[in-house]
């Protein structure tokens, strides 16, 4: 009661993991997929994906664990490769847009004026474009792509953790450890970086977790509208192709594609929640 | 201030706000976007062809000329006609705009009361088994990609079950209900975990509050303290964060309506980029900006008058 | 009239349960005042929160121990039989007025709710009430005060609605939590002083809750003095001050500076080493041992905890040696 | 109002460590269509005091009397309005950066929440080697560790505690560490804002008799801001009593305590509950509220809760006066308490 952190919070972080078996297995989910992942992208995984094995449409055999599809190319490879799209495309948007978010986020709190207007304005200006439009022009500027995606959801995804931090930094910085930092001596670098930023350092993290996820649901979204990557599997173009194939009986690359992804988005929601759980002093007064 | 000079001032912000908006769109689609002239056309048009259509497009003027071009299309509401269709965009879009927030605003009005009841539900019996298992319904429920629910929804209640119609629309009334019964299912479950998750979140920080205790010391019974104190505190931000999501009601669901067949807006946006239709993104995408900025406004303006503490 | 016999409240924490009120007992005759004092952590909101049965129901219970109030037993009564007691017999005023009244509704209608609730008014009539209640406590101009929201009062505004509304009903029993802590020196006295004049008006029961002596000094006639969850020491005001018992009441009488004009300035304020022992850490025995220095083998658990036993006429201590033992009889 | 002439009595003939003149520090207020500033809300207003090398100077008052904001003016976390801020013989004001950086070497503070002032991420090493980092004292690891345990030795913690972080700290144990932080640089003047105000009394008399402790040996000058009255006349030798951003009544602690001039001053002290139930004394009870510093009442700002204010004091504000039977003490008001006696 009298002391409000015992343990430092990462022992209670990887404690409340542990404790709970929902969160040893979004952990385990979220492992595996990243090494499948990191296979997949070293080619030791799935290399073969768009060579055809078997006839088209088998369904499901210990042969063919996920059965194949139309052109008799193995559902499972193109399941690992659409991993390896799905957690490249989360773990690039959300560094990207964390890094755009952080920075000018931190820097219109903490120096407020001319500096904070214009951050303000400009992350007025983007949410009052619908985040739908907004990612359609523009990869539909950037052209279609792999690439387009990333930076398209990295650009249009910074606003939220822009605006979060910078309230929080706004929030820390006429606290009595900044000011006696300043009444030390310390400079503005210093503040932000060995002060300011370790404080708000949950935030990032639970605000990664997010944005992973979202990241890689819009990124289903958009390859399904035909913008996303192109000449590689991903699971939203296996559902896209699943359309027609769903009422010809041919339920399973819809299936697997629709179980891996709500796998590994459900992961990234139960580990955010632990991590706003652990980390949000809000909800630790409780 | 009162209430007038606040929204007068309110208004005057919103000005960059749209420039911004302007020049962003302008940026995006003017400069980054290279000449729609050869993406319409293709590689093998003759000059004399891509200079006519640019000049018919108004693409051989200097940029700031595009550029004031532009914002006068923000405020004539003019912006010319689709390449596509060939038709007035606005007509257009009126008619689909309505097509979508009939389909899309009656699940919003059922998905709000649902889902801020079972908000109270789970706060009432917060930490307890029931608190539980709904947050982890709506965590499932917000893990679900939305192509799935739509897939899975339409094959198995209306292709096995023949419960609904498969896709389709009927302008007609009361023909066209049976359309979007389906679509409109769809839509709560595809907002109602993120909003059970919300609204339990706001709920449980009105209830930690002070005043909850004094409520409580008063003799006040739970449910008389949970749907008076705590619900109007709650409101303030549950209105609030409602009404900004009015706009998009309008333009609906890109996905939904495309699956579903039915024309409005948001199909008319897939249309669109599948067939290149440069003016009607530009116009979809300033108009509903310009939506959501004059809502933005009006949720302000709402919140000061909900809550007393703030002052103009 | 409140008579509270070996309470005990625990709370669930990430160290396991603890006792954060420890087997206490009390009696609250009627019209009196009871103060019970002690540092932040020592358990003596929670005894103020037992009584009402305001103990949040996910971290905490009640785990033993009767509330004796007017015969009845309260801690067995049912949750809406204990409703009809809460702002009506029993009252309860906290530390924050700042946060303590919801900032969405108006004055008024926050003194009628308590009115209409118990006392079955109508709107009219209650709102004729919470005008006069609102004179009474001192509120100009109430009939204008009544429309307004919590945030256009100040602080010592704020405490005076939420005496109102404590008051609304005549309670028997007044528990105020620390209502003077929020608030500047001049306003504090202007509270106190409302409160001795509405006790006397009302002929009310109060338990003042503070950490500050001086208060306890001039506003009760029986002190308690808690300390990691226990009472340690009982008595009637004048005595605790003239003789404390147990060595931690001394300390803590000792170290608040007082007015001593002669003083030189080499003077030293007396303290108690150390600090309070958080409650997953609190020593077997007396819980003051590693802090006292009259601290002796029997202190340390091996004859167990201290009860609470008569030191010298009505004067309680928990304590194997205290300091003036049933000498001043005379 | 000038400077007037009040002679500590530690240090009859030495100059003072920190002169204040006429010192404000105002916020602007933003009202209108324009958002334009209309007025300005006068935090510290007019302030002038002096504080002598190896002296106490008690600050007190009530919430919002201004006594925090007059505190970070000092150490230059809020830039001043108007007035001057002398030490030693340099006025600090007109400082450019660098010049400020190595004031911050002189003056210190300790701030009221010791859970908020220190970070909660650093553990008490790294919190007490950064001072001495920014000002290159020591110069070499080792050098610094050795100057860190001899803070540690000031504030009575032990070795050990260089390792921990604050959250496994007491109130108590954290303030003393905020006070080894601060003497890290070898201050000359302390500003103590609230220091001892959050803790509770068995901890506070520890602080206070670890703050007076270490006046003696290290002849440390503090301006003791509190709005508690008993800790300030155990701690302070002189003491100023501000009342809505201006100074009332300056003197000698007891001379000031026993013989109060300003109808406020007296009214503080009477409503300080003492913690003996034998005296039962007076009770001065002032009427209604502080007045908003926004619409400051007219005259002296006292006089709608002053039972003595006459038609004078609706209209002027009073000037500093010097008791004559006590020259060290002054007080801003039109009918002083002495009159009656």
């Amino acid at each position: 009661m009298q002391h409000p952190y015992k343990t430092p919070l990462w022992k209670i972080f990887l404690r409340n993991i542990l404790t709970s078996k929902i969160n040893i297995f979004a952990l385990s989910i979220v492992c595996i997929s990243c090494l499948i992942a990191l296979c997949a992208a070293t080619g030791i995984l799935a290399n073969q994906w768009d060579v055809s094995i078997s006839d088209s449409h088998t369904p499901p055999s210990l042969q063919h664990i996920c059965g194949t599809d139309i052109l008799g190319r193995s559902v499972l490879d193109k399941l690992i490769k659409g991993t390896e799209v799905a957690m490249s495309t989360g773990f690039f948007v959300a560094t990207l847009s964390i890094i755009i978010g952080v920075v000018l986020g931190v820097l219109a709190g903490y120096f407020g004026g001319i500096v904070d207007t214009c951050v303000v304005w400009l992350y007025s200006t983007i949410t009052s474009i619908p985040n739908i439009m907004l990612l359609l022009s523009l990869t539909f500027i950037l052209g279609k792509g792999i690439v387009a995606i990333y930076i398209s959801l990295g650009v249009t995804m910074w606003v939220g953790i822009c605006r979060l931090i910078r309230g929080e930094v706004i929030k820390h910085k006429n606290r009595e450890y900044i000011l006696a930092a300043s009444a030390i001596g310390a400079s503005h670098f210093r503040k932000l970086w060995y002060h300011l930023l370790p404080n708000i350092w949950h935030i990032i993290i639970i605000q990664f977790a997010l944005i992973f996820q979202v990241a890689i649901k819009s990124e289903v979204m958009l390859s399904y509208l035909g913008l996303g990557i192109q000449n590689s599997p991903s699971w939203g173009t296996m559902i896209d192709e699943a359309k027609t194939e769903l009422i010809r009986g041919i339920w399973w690359p819809f299936t697997f594609a629709t179980l891996a992804m709500f796998l590994i988005v459900l992961a990234f929601n139960l580990l955010s929640d632990t991590l706003r759980d652990t980390l949000d002093p809000k909800l630790k007064k409780k | 201030m009162d209430l007038k000079t606040y929204i007068l001032r309110r208004l005057l912000h919103t000005i960059p706000i749209i420039i911004g908006i302007a020049t962003l769109i302008f940026f995006i689609f003017n400069i980054v976007g290279g000449d729609p002239a050869l993406t319409l056309l293709g590689k093998y048009a003759k000059a004399k062809q891509i200079a006519s259509l640019r000049h018919e497009m108004g693409l051989d003027k200097s940029l700031f000329l595009q550029y004031i071009d532009l914002l006068k299309s923000i405020f004539t509401f003019d912006f010319g006609k689709s390449w596509h269709t060939k038709q007035n965009i606005i007509t257009s879009l009126k008619e689909s705009g309505w097509i979508s927030f009939t389909l899309s605003f009656p699940p919003f009005i059922i998905s709000c009361a649902l889902s801020i009841i079972i908000a109270m539900v789970s706060a009432f019996y917060r930490g307890q088994f029931l608190d539980k298992t709904l947050v982890l319904i709506s965590i499932i429920l917000m893990s679900i990609s939305i192509l799935s629910y739509i897939l899975l929804f339409q094959w198995f209640f209306a292709f096995k079950l023949d419960w609904f119609e498969i896709a389709g629309y009927d302008k007609g009334f009361p023909n066209f209900i049976s359309y979007i019964l389906l679509p409109g299912i769809i839509i709560i479950f595809l907002s109602i975990g993120s909003d059970i998750r919300l609204y339990r979140t706001i709920l449980l920080d009105e209830i930690n509050q002070d005043y909850i205790r004094t409520a409580r010391a008063k003799g006040l019974s739970e449910v008389s303290v949970l749907f008076k104190h705590v619900l109007k505190n709650a409101m303030i931000p549950i209105v609030t964060n409602l009404i900004t999501q009015l706009p998009f009601l309008f333009l609906g669901s890109l996905l939904i309506e495309n699956f579903f067949a039915i024309p409005g807006l948001g199909n008319f946006i897939v249309t669109a980029i599948n067939t290149s239709d440069f003016p009607v993104i530009k116009a979809v995408t300033i108009l509903s900006a310009i939506v959501f900025v004059l809502f933005n406004l009006l949720t302000d303006i709402i919140y000061t008058i909900l809550d007393p503490r703030v002052k103009l | 009239m409140l008579s509270v016999k070996n309470l005990v409240t625990t709370f669930q924490t990430r160290q396991g349960s603890i006792k954060a009120v420890d087997n206490i007992s009390f009696d609250l005759p009627k019209g009196s005042t009871l103060g019970i004092v002690g540092e932040s952590g020592s358990g003596k909101s929670v005894t103020a929160l037992s009584i009402m049965r305001l103990i949040p129901k996910d971290t905490g219970k009640i785990l033993q121990g009767d509330i004796i109030f007017n015969g009845q037993n309260i801690t067995t009564l049912t949750e809406s039989g204990m409703r009809g007691m809460r702002g009506n017999k029993i009252s309860m005023i906290f530390q924050e007025p700042m946060t303590s009244l919801n900032p969405v509704f108006t004055v008024g209608n926050q003194i009628q709710e308590t009115l209409i609730l118990h006392q079955q008014l109508s709107l009219q009539q209650a709102q004729k009430k919470a005008i006069e209640l609102l004179q009474m406590v001192g509120i100009p101009s109430p009939e204008k005060r009544i429309k307004d929201y919590p945030h256009h009062l100040s602080g010592g505004m704020r405490q005076r609605v939420m005496i109102a509304i404590a008051l609304a009903c005549k309670p028997d029993i007044l528990i105020a939590d620390e209502p003077t802590t929020a608030l500047d020196v001049t306003i504090q006295a202007q509270i106190l002083d409302l409160l001795k004049n509405l006790q006397k008006e009302l002929a009310m029961s109060i338990i003042m809750i503070t950490h500050d002596l001086g208060v306890v000094a001039e506003f009760c006639d029986d002190v308690a003095v808690m300390y990691c969850g226990k009472i340690i020491e009982k008595a009637p005001i004048h005595q605790i001050f003239a003789q404390p018992q147990h060595p931690y009441t001394q300390g803590l009488i000792k170290s608040i500076p007082t007015f001593h004009p002669e003083k030189s300035h080499e003077q030293r304020l007396s303290t108690i080493p150390g600090t309070l022992p958080p409650f997953h850490e609190i020593p077997s025995g007396c819980s003051f041992q590693n802090r006292c220095q009259y601290a002796q083998e029997a202190c340390k658990g091996l004859q167990g905890t201290p009860p609470l036993a008569l030191a010298a006429q009505a004067h309680w201590a928990a304590c194997f040696y205290p300091l003036h033992p049933k000498t001043h009889q005379d | 109002m000038g400077i007037f002439t009040i002679i500590s009595p530690m240090e009859k003939t030495s100059k003072p460590l920190l002169q204040v003149k006429n010192l404000s520090t105002a916020f602007p207020i933003k009202q209108g269509f324009l958002q334009r500033t209309t007025k300005k809300l006068y935090a510290v207003n007019d302030v002038s005091f002096f504080i002598h090398p190896g002296e106490t100077l008690g600050l007190v008052g009530e919430s919002g009397c201004g006594k925090t904001t007059l505190g970070r003016t000092l150490i230059q976390l809020i830039r001043p309005s108007a007035g001057k801020i002398i030490f030693d013989g340099q006025d600090i004001t007109t400082m450019d950066n660098a010049q400020k950086k190595k004031l911050c070497k002189s003056i210190q503070i300790i701030f009221q929440d010791p859970y908020a002032s220190l970070n909660a991420r650093m553990d008490v090493y790294t919190i007490l080697e950064e001072p001495l980092k920014i000002h290159k004292i020591g110069q070499d690891r080792n050098s610094r560790k050795q100057r860190i345990y001899t803070l540690l030795d000031y504030v009575q913690l032990p070795k050990e505690a260089l390792y921990k972080y604050p959250h496994e700290f007491s109130g108590g144990q954290r303030q003393r560490i905020s006070i080894a932080r601060a003497l890290a640089v070898e201050p000359k003047l302390m500003i103590c804002d609230e220091s001892v105000a959050a803790l509770d009394v068995s901890i506070q008399a520890q602080v206070i008799n670890l703050l007076m402790d270490l006046q003696k040996e290290l002849g440390l000058t503090y301006l003791f801001i509190s709005h508690d009255l008993k800790v300030v006349e155990f701690i302070a030798h002189r003491v100023a009593v501000m009342y809505l951003g201006k100074i009332v009544e300056t003197g000698t602690t007891q001379s000031l305590y026993q013989n109060p001039q300003h109808p406020y001053t007296q009214a503080l002290l009477s409503a300080i509950p003492t913690p003996n139930p034998q005296q039962k004394k007076n009770r001065i009870l002032l009427q209604g509220d502080v007045p908003s510093p926004i619409h400051l009442p007219t005259g002296c700002y006292f006089h709608p809760r002053c039972w003595k204010a006459t038609a004078l004091c609706k209209t002027q504000y009073p000037s500093m006066t010097h008791d004559i039977h006590n020259p060290n003490n002054a007080y801003t008001c039109h009918h002083p308490l002495q009159a009656d006696k």
